[in-house]
């Protein structure tokens, strides 16, 4: 097999990101829309990760650990508002959460 | 060996104070008498032992002996210090120290002793009065103040007694604190006194300021030094204030006005110390500055007229008042006003002589009074008495002993005293009119007048008591008599340690108190005549006939109140109202002083609306505090309020209402049809940023 | 560490994990029930995982594992059960507008690949046409790569350390807030 | 050598609110327990500073001892720096402190009964804040400690006061926060100018010290005002003194102790600290207004304020107020103390407000015991309590006779060297304080004979009870911190003396001293000593202890107008 | 390979470290090995002490004292029919214990059993064992809810909201003893769990004693967290047969519920290692740095024949104390052969520690020294698993808001005030 390098890792998670968008945009259930976000989340991390081995030092990693705590505190306030929502409609589809329109 | 520790002598007293203050409530009667006597005993005994040490060391020369137990103000060294008025530094200092000389050896002897009898005298008087342990308290804490105030080696310990007395006398005038007048009386002699305190502590500054020390023995070293002039126009300011503050320890005018009313405390207090001790603290003062009033005549002068008119003032009111004590107290100003008459002629060892004697007839008359009340069931008023000598002879016979000594009747004590002081103030007039004598001789008339009233009043006459009063008449306890006898036969011989030149005596006590009045150089030589030179025959006839002189008045003022009260009955009329009605109503009121003081400084009472005095102060100060002041705090409040108030009408309405609300109404209009795209599908939007971002991307990438 | 060690990070490890993490992805966005897409996503994500320790980054892969799945993929999964309801496996899983967002989510894979391929150079060295990496001469040190995180995270990123605790501080009270029944 | 202690005597009070913030409110009784052992734990730690400080007490060689910290160490990019130092005026100041706080809250027991946590744990931050204000030797930091301190007064007042207590907080809140903030505009102007002098930002005092008396005068007397208004609100001097009245009659009890105990001596401490080294230059003018120096007008306030508080506290009806107005007077004195710029007044002034910490501060407590059993503080409620509580009112009496300065007690000695400090520099000014004395009898005895003596003739006060133990231990400590210093002051006098004499001669440069070198004879004018009538003969008489001729007459001839 | 399996004798390095995948696949098996016959033993010996404590016998029958017990037990387990519920999610419920127990087991691949005697020598190796034992909170969850019934659903919630929620004081005690590995000249600490032990070593001390109280304070927080993170008395209320009819495994049987049982056994031994290893010096003897002399380390190494001589001891003792009916014959020779076993190897351990005795690099020297980690080590976790048994025979169980309630507001205060006090004293020390 051929060496690895950096382009391999773009393209993994080029696909994870590109998964990701297409869970956000397609699917009603918003816990999944959920964990597409945090898909899409790992993708760029893992792209932060690989560019930080190219360049030979940290930065990218820092900023991934960010990404981590970012993402903690979305899906920790994401849920919470869905189990608020879920406990007002009893739903929890993306399309029936319209209150907010205008 | 005693002599060094000295200080223990205020301290006995003291120890008895503290026992009381933290066991009194749990003691005994007789473990309380025990305990408070016994200190004063004790005092009495350590302080005779002390004198005698003490006459070894001084070897008959006065030398003054000083013992500074700790330094008390001040940082204990040079560093602390202040600016004279001659701009060089001098430290910052007042010791714990205590000085004994002739003076304060008088002061001692007859403080611990007539304390020590008024102590076993309360034994018996308050043997049936509730708070006893808190009355021997105060009485253990006045004896520690006196002794204090007359051991101290400088201004400010001095100051410690001075106040501590006052502190004493406020208490025990106050003893019976659920009687408002008693209170009120309190109130009055503590602040009437602190007046004089501020004077006389303003006087200790001035002369620290000026010499340097508070200390009697750099301060008359430095006045004797003859760097200062008589009529120093500091040290004569600096003995003015001084006198303040004798005026107010010692009631003189103006400021006499509690020690009447100080009468409210029970009567071995008045004896104690409105009589024989605390007032005499103002004459221990100024013959102790000696030194600083004879570089100052005006304030000389001063003081010899207001003793002289406190006197005749004091006696005036005497004449008239009807309550027993009361004509007592008037009676110890008037003496008073006599002492500083002498102090104020230059006749310090008389003035001081007189303190001496009338420190035992004076409390011999309060404690007899004591008894009198006593036997009556506590009536005071002169009115309701009457023949009373057969049914309490003992208190007769030795009151009697002491209105003859008062009135100066030969060989008596009060004779010698008195009579030294009316020589010396015709001799100070020099050849010129002898208005003091003059007045000194009509106090003296009138002493014997009211004095002799009392008398007869009192023991003469018929019963005029109630049958139930009457019934339960009975001679005082041994406790009480006790002290009465022993007074009395002081009274009756103290005379004699001062029997003047011109009588033929050696006038032993003015020759031991010498060393202290010793005069400066630069006195010395301004000074016209050696006041100690024996008289020449031609003053010994002139001293003479003075005397003779005032015996007759005495006998006259005598023979009168005999005349007019000797057979009293009832509803006796009183010789000034028949003749002249007017004058006995003034006298009657007290001048109207009390009156006078409470509309002018006070302020107790209303001159119609306004209210003057401190009060009326108090009052408008009040007004102007809560109108003035905080009126302007809290307007500037308001007005914050008000543009506060203004400025959000602004903005509500100008500036948000239509400098902002109109674009956003403006901008709702317009945006309308817009917001039909938006139709509530969040990955609607997402999408629409995808595309966005997609449409972004590509033009940077492929621009 | 020693000479003798043998590198781990071959390219089939590298091939079954991102062939792992990709299939995970699709389970993800494919599933009708979520516990099952939320297992698909832990595998993906301990995929990841491997992926970091493969890039020497074993600070981000420890706290990748613990922070995701040994956390938030358990949030999901506790939410994901107090949301329970039949209705929504049975119900249709793809909202009204998917074919646009398939649409766009393809035209961003176009667009990423279209920017690796013109971008590739970036990735090379300009002179020999090698690819910047695996290059022997930068090489990380992993011994210490906690460590030097760490220095990082309280040295230059300071700052943003802060603002992150303070982010999650705000989010545990939203959280909180937003879940409990009656404040 | 860094030691410590400072630091810990400083934040063992945070500690024990922050120990607080962690016992459930609940627990009323415990969390009473670990305030009071943390409030005396703070004094027991303050204790050890005594015998550390009393070693040093005459070294000169260090104005600030026990120094903490360096300048600038904190916020260096502003010059702010954590730094920590006392000498003799703090350190007693301190002491004062500590002592106060575990008084007034061993008071507080029963006194508080609603939110009780919260209460504790402010008082304690309060504690804190003003061992700050007193510790610190860097502007921002005393800033910091000094706003720090206003919060929770605020709402000790606010939540615990009496029932007019929000109008009370917010006037003490508001007048005292405009006070701090004309100082914070003279605090920047000082730093600006130290700047623009050495180049150098800094906040620390010591370095301030150096460059502030370099101000011009124009410049100067407006800082001066500026630190005036803010310290003189504090004290209060007299035409802004009614916050106070207001502030304690509606503070509880032992807010009403740590305001008048420690709250008040911040302005006075601000005098000595800050206004008078800062700015010798404007209380040696001799430049007039209304024909008065600035000088004169200080102490021309002071004996108003003196003579004033005085009279009002005679005519209040309420007791608090008239403990609050009698604040004035004695803080007259304090002021009066100060601005006589010579060793005895300075020590004086600091002495009485330690005198004034403890008695007023008893008296406070003295008023709360009765309040709290009665919940009035009308004067003609009472009467004859003496009757029903003899302990109560023996205290009472030892403590107003503290308070209205008899010998043998503390308030003595810090009167009497203050007036004896004013009175060398003018007669008239000690004599305009004098009434005050008696006016101080005056109006104490008559409350106390108004509220003690006589019989009982209000029916709710004949079953009042005595004192309880914990309530006599309240006073035990202020009693023999009276005696202490009415009988034994010297050691006071020793701590205070060394930086007593520095501050003179930095403000006098020139005043004789014996023991410390004179400062190098005033060449500029700006430096030449006060000029007051009194002290005129001391420039006419050049030797006065080489009597040549009568030098009594030379100083008689010398006598100024004004004088004698 | 031979060559690589040789090269790696002698070596000062785990064999993850040392690149060595063969030994590591080696050490893997000696490790899952060693863990399951501990896990089989342990239930022995819980079934044994509980009756003990509860004053009855326990499992006499199967073998010498019931010693084949957990074998028969096992057996039985392996032979029962597996049920799956029909409504049950089946793909999940069949991956569920499989998770667990990948978890639990994991956590093995750091576990320092000496500074060599690991299968590797992770830099994260702390990180890594926490983020692995999280792991398991996900077997639980899913099984849970893949049973699809309210029993297992709740029990589940419950048991994973107790591990997350202790898993938080557990930590920060953790990052407190860490901070303590950086007490040294360079300031560098060190997640790895062999530089942990090196750390104390380095510094002479067990951590569970450096700045007393403070690491006593956090060991005991772990001690606690660490019996709720494995969901054992007193915090069993989870799957407590009395609570929710055994909680997330109600609906499991046979192979399947064992597989939890053995993944619970397996992370109970592996959160016990942690705390050894953090605190109680991992494999390190007692006062390392008082009793450091060599004739110390040679008495040390005594240690492991005398614990086997003694088990030896006891149990011929038991088979010498066996009743002698004839119905005891097989069990009395039973007995004596185990005996005889353990005394062969407590007799070869003393022969490995008589001869490695120096302290060179000869083979036998540095067998004796992995024999001797290894003992301390494991005797060390074994003293923990004789507490959970205690525990369990000790105390009452909690009510479920208590527990949530001890976790957050006072573990984790206590934990956090235990960390930032480390953090100053430290700062202090240095």
């Amino acid at each position: 097999m051929a060496e690895i390098t950096t382009l391999h890792y773009l393209v993994v998670a080029a696909a994870l990101f590109v998964l990701g968008v297409i869970g956000v945009l397609t699917r009603r259930n918003v816990v999944i829309v959920l964990m597409s976000i945090e898909l899409i989340l790992n993708a760029v991390n893992l792209n932060l990760v690989a560019f930080s081995r190219m360049w030979g030092n940290l930065h990218g990693q820092v900023f991934s650990v960010f990404i981590v705590v970012d993402a903690a505190a979305e899906a920790a306030v994401g849920l919470g508002i869905l189990i608020a929502f879920f406990r007002n409609k009893e739903t929890i589809n993306v399309d029936e959460i319209d209150l907010l329109k205008w | 060996m005693f002599l060094d520790h000295i200080w223990l002598i205020p301290l006995f007293p003291a120890f008895g104070a503290a026992m009381m203050f933290f066991f009194g409530r749990r003691m005994q009667k007789a473990a309380v008498s025990t305990v408070c006597v016994g200190v004063v005993v004790v005092a009495f005994v350590f302080a005779c032992v002390t004198v005698v040490e003490y006459t070894h060391f001084a070897h008959g020369t006065g030398q003054p002996f000083e013992k500074i137990v700790y330094t008390w103000l001040g940082s204990g060294d040079a560093h602390l210090s202040f600016l004279k008025r001659d701009g060089t530094p001098a430290q910052f200092n007042a010791d714990f120290g205590f000085l004994l000389d002739p003076l304060s050896v008088i002061w001692l002897l007859f403080v611990t002793g007539v304390g020590m009898l008024i102590h076993i005298y309360s034994i018996g008087y308050m043997a049936h009065e509730g708070g006893y342990y808190r009355f021997f308290g105060y009485l253990n804490l006045f004896m520690f103040s006196m002794l204090t105030l007359v051991l101290a080696n400088n201004y400010v310990l001095l100051f410690v007694g001075w106040e501590g007395v006052g502190l004493c006398s406020y208490l025990l005038i106050g003893f019976y604190f659920h009687r408002k007048s008693a209170n009120d009386a309190a109130n009055k002699a503590f602040i009437v006194n602190r007046i004089g305190d501020a004077g006389f502590i303003l006087g200790a500054f001035t002369l620290a300021w000026y010499l340097g020390s508070f200390r009697f023995l750099d301060i008359n070293a430095a006045a004797r030094s003859g760097h200062y002039l008589i009529g120093d126009t500091v040290l004569t300011a600096a003995a003015l204030l001084l006198f303040v503050g004798a005026c107010g320890k010692s009631a003189q005018i103006p400021l006499y006005v509690w020690l009447p009313d100080a009468m409210e405390g029970p009567t071995p207090v008045s004896a104690l110390i409105h009589a024989a001790t605390m007032v005499t603290a103002g004459v221990y003062m100024v013959a102790r500055s000696n030194a600083i009033f004879v570089l100052a005549p005006t304030a000389m002068k001063t003081v010899a007229i207001i003793g002289a008119l406190t006197a005749i003032f004091a006696a005036s009111i005497g004449l008239v008042q009807n309550d027993i004590k009361r004509v007592l107290a008037y009676s110890t100003v008037s003496q008073l006003g006599y002492m500083f008459l002498a102090l104020g002629v230059g006749a310090f060892a008389a003035g001081v002589f007189h303190v001496f004697t009338h420190a035992f007839f004076k409390a011999l008359l309060f404690l007899g009074s004591g008894s009198v009340i006593h036997a009556v069931s506590g009536e005071q008023d002169m009115r309701n008495m009457g023949d009373l000598r057969g049914r309490i002879p003992t208190t007769f016979k030795t009151m009697f002993i002491a209105t003859l000594a008062i009135a100066g009747i030969p060989p008596l004590a009060g004779f010698f005293s008195k009579d030294e002081i009316l020589w010396q103030a015709w001799r100070s007039a020099d050849g010129g009119f002898p208005y003091l004598w003059l007045i000194g001789f009509g106090t003296a008339l009138m002493t014997a007048f009211y004095m002799a009233r009392l008398i007869f009043l009192t023991f003469y006459g018929q019963p005029r008591m109630s049958q139930e009063v009457e019934h339960h008449i009975h001679e005082s306890p041994k406790s009480m008599t006790g002290p009465l006898v022993v007074l009395a036969v002081c009274s009756a011989l103290a005379g004699f340690l001062g029997v003047p030149h011109s009588l033929g005596g050696s006038n032993g006590f003015e020759k031991f108190l010498a060393p202290v009045f010793e005069r400066g150089t630069e006195a010395a030589i301004a000074a016209t005549e050696e006041p100690h030179h024996p008289a020449g025959e031609e003053h010994r006839k002139l001293e003479w006939l003075l005397m003779v002189l005032s015996v007759g008045a005495a006998v006259v003022g005598g023979g009168w109140a005999y005349r007019h009260y000797a057979l009293a009955g009832k509803d006796y009329p009183e010789p000034i109202a028949v003749k002249a009605p007017p004058l006995y109503t003034v006298l009657y009121n007290k001048w109207f002083v009390d009156e006078a003081y409470d509309y002018a400084f006070t302020g107790r009472r209303k001159l119609g609306d306004i209210r003057l005095g401190a009060m009326g102060a108090g009052e408008a100060s009040s007004w102007f505090d809560a109108k003035i002041i905080d009126g302007t705090v809290n307007g500037a409040g308001w007005s914050t309020r008000a543009v506060a108030t203004l400025s959000t009408w602004w903005d509500k309405w100008i500036i948000d209402g239509v400098g902002v609300n109109g674009p956003a109404i403006l901008a709702r209009m317009i945006s309308y049809p817009t917001r039909l795209l938006e139709w509530g599908l969040v990955q609607w939007y997402a999408l629409v940023m995808v595309a966005g971002l997609l449409g972004f991307a590509v033009y940077y990438v492929w621009k | 560490m020693t000479p003798e060690m043998t590198p781990v990070a071959t390219p089939f490890f590298f091939y079954l994990l991102s062939g792992l993490a990709i299939i995970g992805g699709v389970l993800v966005i494919t599933r009708r029930n979520a516990v099952h897409s939320a297992l698909a996503l832990i595998v993906t994500l301990l995929a990841v995982s491997g992926l970091y320790l493969m890039l020497y980054a074993p600070f981000v892969a420890g706290v990748q594992i613990i922070v995701y799945a040994g956390g938030i993929m358990v949030l999901f999964l506790f939410v994901i059960m107090l949301v329970n309801i039949e209705r929504t496996v049975k119900e249709r899983q793809f909202n009204r507008i998917w074919p646009a967002g398939v649409l766009a989510a393809a035209a961003l894979l176009g667009l990423f690949v279209s920017v690796y391929v013109k971008g590739k150079t970036l990735l090379s060295d300009p002179v020999t046409g090698k690819p910047l990496w695996p290059d022997p001469t930068i090489s990380l040190p992993d011994s210490s790569n906690t460590q030097q995180i760490g220095v990082m995270l309280y040295g230059n990123y300071m700052f943003a350390f802060e603002i992150a605790s303070l982010l999650l501080l705000v989010a545990i009270l939203g959280a909180v807030i937003m879940a409990k029944k009656r404040i | 050598m860094q030691s410590h202690i400072l630091s810990i005597i400083l934040f063992t009070p945070l500690v024990g609110a922050f120990v607080l913030l962690f016992v459930p409110k609940e627990n009323k009784d415990a969390i009473r327990w670990i305030a009071n052992i943390f409030a005396l734990g703070g004094f027991l730690i303050s204790i050890p500073l005594v015998p550390m400080f009393w070693a040093q007490r005459f070294d000169a060689t260090q104005q600030f001892k026990f120094m903490e910290g360096s300048a600038n160490n904190w916020i260096p990019s502003i010059g702010a720096g954590y730094v920590l130092g006392i000498d003799g005026i703090s350190f007693l100041l301190i002491m004062l402190t500590t002592l106060l706080g575990w008084v007034s809250i061993l008071s507080s027991w029963t006194a508080i009964e609603s939110r009780v946590k919260e209460y504790y744990v402010w008082f304690l931050v309060l504690q804190t804040g003003m061992l700050g204000v007193f510790m610190a030797l860097d502007f921002f930091l005393f800033f910091v400690f000094w706003e720090a301190m206003l919060v929770p007064m605020y709402l000790l007042i606010g939540i615990w006061g009496g029932p007019n207590k929000l109008y009370a907080a917010i006037k003490f809140f508001l007048y005292t926060l405009l006070g701090s903030v004309m100082m914070l505009l003279g605090i920047l102007f000082l730093y600006f100018h130290h700047h623009a002098v050495t180049g150098i930002y800094t906040f620390s005092i010591p370095e301030l010290y150096k460059t502030a008396p370099q101000i011009p005068f124009h410049a100067a007397i407006w800082l001066f005002l500026a630190f005036f208004l803010g310290f003189a609100i504090k004290v209060p001097m007299f035409p802004f003194h009614t916050w106070l009245p207001d502030a304690h009659v509606e503070a509880p009890t032992a807010g009403s102790v740590i305001l008048a105990g420690v709250l008040l001596k911040m302005g006075t401490y601000g005098f000595v600290r800050f206004s008078l080294p800062f700015f010798p230059q404007v209380l040696s003018s001799t430049a007039t207004f209304l024909n008065v120096t600035t000088r004169g007008w200080m102490i021309g306030i002071s004996l108003v304020g003196i003579i004033y508080g005085a009279l009002v506290s005679l005519m209040q009806k309420d007791m608090k107020k008239l403990v609050a107005y009698s604040s004035v007077s004695h803080l007259g004195f304090c002021t009066l103390g100060i601005f006589a710029l010579n060793p005895a007044g300075l020590s004086g002034s600091v002495l009485q407000q330690i005198n004034h910490g403890i008695s007023t501060g008893a008296l406070f407590l003295i008023v709360g015991i009765l309040y709290e059993r009665r919940h009035t503080r009308e004067i003609a409620e009472y009467g004859g309590i003496s009757n029903v509580m003899p302990v109560y009112a023996t205290i009472t009496m030892i403590m107003f006779l503290s308070s209205m300065g008899l010998p043998l007690l503390n308030g003595f000695v810090g009167e009497f060297t203050i007036l004896q400090g004013t009175f060398t520099e003018s007669w008239k000014w000690a004599a305009w304080a004098a009434p005050g004395v008696v006016l101080a009898a005056a109006y104490l005895l008559w409350l106390y004979q108004r509220v003690f003596f006589g019989t009982v003739t209000n029916p709710k006060n004949e079953k009042l009870h005595d004192l309880t133990l914990r309530e006599i231990l309240t006073f035990v400590p202020l009693i023999i911190a009276a005696f202490w210093i009415g009988l034994y002051p010297k050691p006071f006098f020793q701590i205070l003396e060394q930086p007593v004499n520095q501050i003179v001669l930095t403000v006098r440069p020139g005043y004789p001293i014996p023991g410390y070198p004179n400062a190098t004879p005033a060449v500029n004018a700006q430096a030449a000593p006060v000029t007051t009538p009194a002290q005129i003969p001391a420039t006419a008489v050049t030797a006065p202890t080489a009597p040549v001729a009568k030098p009594a007459h030379a100083a008689a001839a010398a006598k100024p107008k004004g004088s004698f | 390979m031979l060559t690589s399996f040789m090269s790696y004798l002698g070596s000062q390095f785990s064999p993850g470290v040392a690149g060595n995948q063969l030994w590591a696949l080696i050490y893997i098996l000696i490790i899952f090995a060693g863990v399951s016959v501990a896990v089989i033993a342990m239930n022995w010996l819980e079934r044994k002490a509980l009756a003990h404590f509860q004053v009855r016998l326990g499992p006499m029958r199967v073998g010498p004292h019931g010693l084949l017990q957990p074998i028969a037990d096992a057996l039985k387990l392996l032979l029962k029919e597996d049920i799956i519920p029909a409504e049950a999610d089946q793909v999940v419920f069949w991956v569920a214990p499989l998770i667990g127990l990948l978890a639990a087991f994991t956590v093995y691949t750091v576990v320092p059993f000496g500074p060599s005697q690991a299968v590797s020598d992770m830099n994260i190796g702390i990180l890594f064992m926490l983020g692995v034992s999280s792991l398991g909170v996900l077997g639980i969850v899913t099984a849970g809810w893949a049973s699809n019934s309210h029993y297992p659903l709740i029990g589940a919630l419950r048991s994973s909201a107790q591990m997350v929620s202790y898993e938080v004081a557990m930590g920060l005690a953790v990052v407190s003893a860490i901070l303590m590995t950086s007490l040294n000249e360079s300031g560098t600490g060190t997640l790895s769990m062999i530089g942990i032990v090196q750390a104390q070593q380095q510094q002479g001390i067990w951590f569970i004693f450096k700045f007393f109280p403070l690491g006593l304070i956090a060991f005991v927080i772990f001690a606690i967290a660490m019996v709720a993170e494995t969901n054992r008395a007193p915090f069993d209320l989870a799957e407590a047969e009395s609570e929710l009819t055994a909680g997330f495994h109600t609906e499991y049987s046979g192979l399947r519920w064992s597989l939890f049982m053995l993944a619970e056994y397996a992370a109970m031994i592996a959160v016990s290692s942690i705390a050894v290893t953090l605190w109680l010096g991992g494999w390190m003897h007692p006062f390392p740095n008082l009793l450091s002399a060599p004739a110390w380390e040679f008495i040390f190494s005594l240690f492991p024949a005398l614990t086997f001589g003694g088990l030896a001891a006891i149990a011929f003792l038991g088979a010498a104390r066996m009743p002698g009916h004839s119905f005891f014959k097989i069990q009395r020779a039973g007995l004596a052969v185990f005996a005889a076993l353990l005394g062969v190897l407590a007799l070869l351990l003393l022969v490995v520690a008589i001869a490695g005795r120096h302290a060179d690099t000869s083979i036998a020297a540095r067998f004796r020294e992995g024999i001797d980690y290894v003992y301390w080590f494991v005797l060390k976790v074994a003293v923990f698993m004789y507490l959970f048994i205690w525990y369990r025979a000790t105390w009452p169980r909690y009510r479920f808001d208590q527990l949530m309630k001890v976790g957050w507001k006072v573990m984790l205060p206590i934990s956090l005030g235990v960390l930032i006090v480390t953090a100053i004293v430290g700062v202090l020390v240095k």
